[in-house]
């Protein structure tokens, strides 16, 4: 049973770590800003969310496990905010280029 | 072993951000440069407050209480510092109306 | 009002508990913090006649870890294969929203849905979204995606 | 431990390059970010050296207050356009400067190296008389009763700066709203944020206050905190900043040294020394100096973010 949940944490882990790594190359090869953003939000909350879910079978307690969900949800309200602001403020910025 | 590196960190930080302080022409620049040198004498004294654990702690609490202290009191220096950047810049704007 | 405040005090003092755990000692505290929070969130957002549809609520929030995977798996897709890259492009959206808070909260997640970022608002009055692959079917998408939003929120009657 | 080591060479290599793109960066704007960055990597590092508490400070004011000041003060400069700079030394002092700092680094990494193991401390004494605070975290046993009358002089320091700050304004808005002119947006992103976290940062913010006295956290992270919640509802134009003639903010300000000093005299009379504290009722007092002086450096905090009054006060 801890075996089969600790594999799951490893492969769940390394996805998030993938998606992260992902993220990252997109960050440095996408053309303009705004799809930079796409790739630094869209990919992370993806990396973030699998390593949550990873982490969720060594959390131990109910308390653990929400902690973690309340990571996940703060960072996704956190960029869903900062992310169309960065995009606009860059659409400013740089008109139609 | 993390004491050393982050020693050797902070003395590394300490030459940086003096640099930085004495070759920067603008203003705001050497402001950041000054808060690179803050931190690298905080993280020499981190360095001295880990090899200072004992007794129970992992790291000397009183030097870890000081750099608490020292980081506010390095905020309150740097806003004051902005400000009076920004009120030379104001009384300039105003020399040239 | 009231009803609004209860539901969230309840919250706030639940974030507590989970944050601190439920301690006879420090449970007046967080019932304090949670009370001091509320009065703060009902200041900062006034509330308003939120209904939800139970049954459109279940399955918004069942669809968005499937959205979150479809769209980390096309930035991936698009920054790990050499074959393929991003051709970004801008369409102007008009959402069937009012301005105001309900359509904030649906462009915030519009944001976290694939291949479309809001950008701002157009001169026109529409909403710029930033779309990541294509225009192909964002408009369409977006439509449905709107109007599953307002359904959750009973904001289409 | 391999796994370990790997982390610090990481972070200490990722903070160093950071560190050198700061001051190589030819525009402001790129060093202020890359700065920020620095900051959220040092956070970490304080973490690898068992210093959780400096670690948060650091996040919230290091890396969040300090960039929000420093990139709101690069845009004011940058719509004025009229930033004073100075001359920039020729090669040769540039030479001779960057020997003098290498000297200056070789000498402190020399020092790190060469310190006794173990190192002499205080780590002993703190132990030993911990007990008698009722405190679990050894830090706020520091702040709050070894060294409190460091503590107590650093809140006099924020209220000395926050004056400094203010006295900067020009005559005509003296007594008016800190900060630039700000168009309120009650639409969009931002204040959809702002009416969300806020609630969400007082309950955390309390908690990290609340913990304090036995685990990492306490008054200068709760105010961060604090402040960061005040500045976005502020930078928002959902609450007006107040003015600095206003006479509840100055004694929100001014309350928390007040008490603390008050408390400290009180020892004088009570128990014979300066900041002695009642005997039985050492926590409870501790924690209520803490908890009015978060309050007072949150809203100093904030208002020196915010900078020198430069508008006029609302009527």
């Amino acid at each position: 049973m801890s075996l089969l949940a600790d594999a799951f944490t490893i492969l769940a882990i390394l996805a998030g770590i993938g998606f992260f790594a992902a993220g990252t190359a997109g960050l440095l090869r996408f053309p303009d800003t705004a799809s930079r953003l796409h790739a630094l939000t869209k990919a992370d909350h993806l990396g973030l969310g699998l390593v949550v879910i990873g982490l969720l079978p060594q959390a131990g307690s109910l308390a653990n496990t929400l902690r973690l969900l309340a990571v996940w949800a703060l960072v996704l309200v956190a960029s869903a905010a900062a992310g169309p602001m960065l995009a606009t403020l860059t659409r400013r910025a740089e008109p139609e280029t | 072993m993390s004491a050393t590196l982050f020693g050797l960190l902070g003395a590394a930080l300490v030459g940086i951000g003096l640099f930085g302080m004495l070759v920067g022409t603008q203003p705001l620049m050497r402001i950041v440069c000054f808060n690179l040198l803050g931190s690298g004498v905080f993280l020499v004294f981190g360095a001295v407050a880990r090899r200072g654990g004992g007794a129970g702690f992992a790291a000397d609490p009183v030097p870890q209480a000081v750099i608490l202290t020292g980081l506010v009191v390095a905020f309150a220096a740097t806003t004051l510092a902005v400000a009076l950047v920004l009120r030379l810049a104001g009384n300039e704007d105003e020399d040239r109306h | 009002m009231a009803t609004a405040a209860i539901l969230r005090f309840t919250l706030l003092a639940a974030l507590w508990i989970v944050l601190a755990g439920h301690g006879w000692t420090d449970l007046p505290v967080g019932l304090v913090a949670a009370a001091f929070a509320t009065w703060a969130s009902l200041s900062l957002l006034p509330p308003s006649q939120l209904r939800l549809r139970p049954h459109s609520c279940m399955v918004l929030l069942l669809r968005f870890p499937w959205a979150a995977l479809r769209a980390g798996l096309q930035v991936a897709r698009l920054a790990l294969d050499p074959r393929v890259s991003p051709t970004p492009s801008e369409v102007i959206y008009v959402p069937r929203l009012p301005p105001g808070r309900a359509r904030d909260a649906f462009l915030a997640y519009a944001s976290l849905l694939p291949g479309t970022l809001p950008a701002g608002p157009d001169v026109s009055g529409g909403i710029v979204v930033h779309a990541l692959n294509g225009t192909a079917g964002v408009l369409e998408s977006l439509a449905e995606e709107e109007a599953r939003f307002a359904r959750a929120f009973r904001l289409d009657d | 431990m391999i796994a370990g080591l790997a982390v610090d060479v990481l972070l200490a290599a990722g903070s160093l390059g950071l560190a050198l793109g700061v001051i190589r960066a030819r525009r402001v704007f790129t060093a202020i970010a890359l700065f920020i960055a620095h900051g959220l990597l040092l956070a970490l590092a304080w973490v690898r050296l068992d210093a959780l508490d400096v670690a948060l400070t650091e996040a919230a004011i290091g890396a969040g207050l300090s960039g929000v000041l420093l990139l709101a003060a690069r845009h004011r400069l940058a719509r004025g356009g009229s930033e004073r700079t100075t001359e920039a030394p020729g090669r040769v002092a540039t030479i001779f400067i960057g020997l003098g700092c290498a000297c200056i680094t070789v000498a402190l990494g020399y020092a790190v190296l060469a310190l006794p193991k173990p190192a002499p401390g205080l780590a002993a004494e703190v132990a030993a008389n911990l007990a008698a605070t009722e405190l679990g975290n050894p830090v706020t046993g520091v702040l709050m009763v070894f060294r409190g009358l460091d503590t107590l002089l650093e809140a006099a320091v924020l209220v000395l700066a926050v004056i400094g700050v203010w006295s900067l304004a020009p005559d005509a808005t003296w007594r008016g709203t800190p900060g630039a002119p700000w168009p309120a947006v009650t639409d969009g992103p931002r204040a959809l944020l702002a009416r969300l976290l806020p609630p969400i940062g007082i309950v955390v913010a309390v908690h990290i206050l609340w913990v304090g006295a036995d685990a990492p956290g306490g008054k200068f992270q709760a105010a961060a905190i604090l402040a960061a919640m005040g500045l976005l509802v502020w930078f928002a134009g959902l609450v007006r900043v107040p003015p600095t003639a206003s006479w509840p903010l100055r004694a929100t300000i001014a309350a928390g040294p007040a008490l603390f000093m008050a408390i400290g005299l009180a020892g004088l009379a009570v128990e014979g020394a300066f900041l002695a504290y009642p005997e039985g009722l050492v926590k409870p007092t501790i924690l209520i100096v803490e908890f009015v002086l978060a309050a007072s450096v949150a809203a100093a905090l904030a208002l020196l973010v915010m900078g020198a009054p430069s508008r006029d006060a609302p009527p």
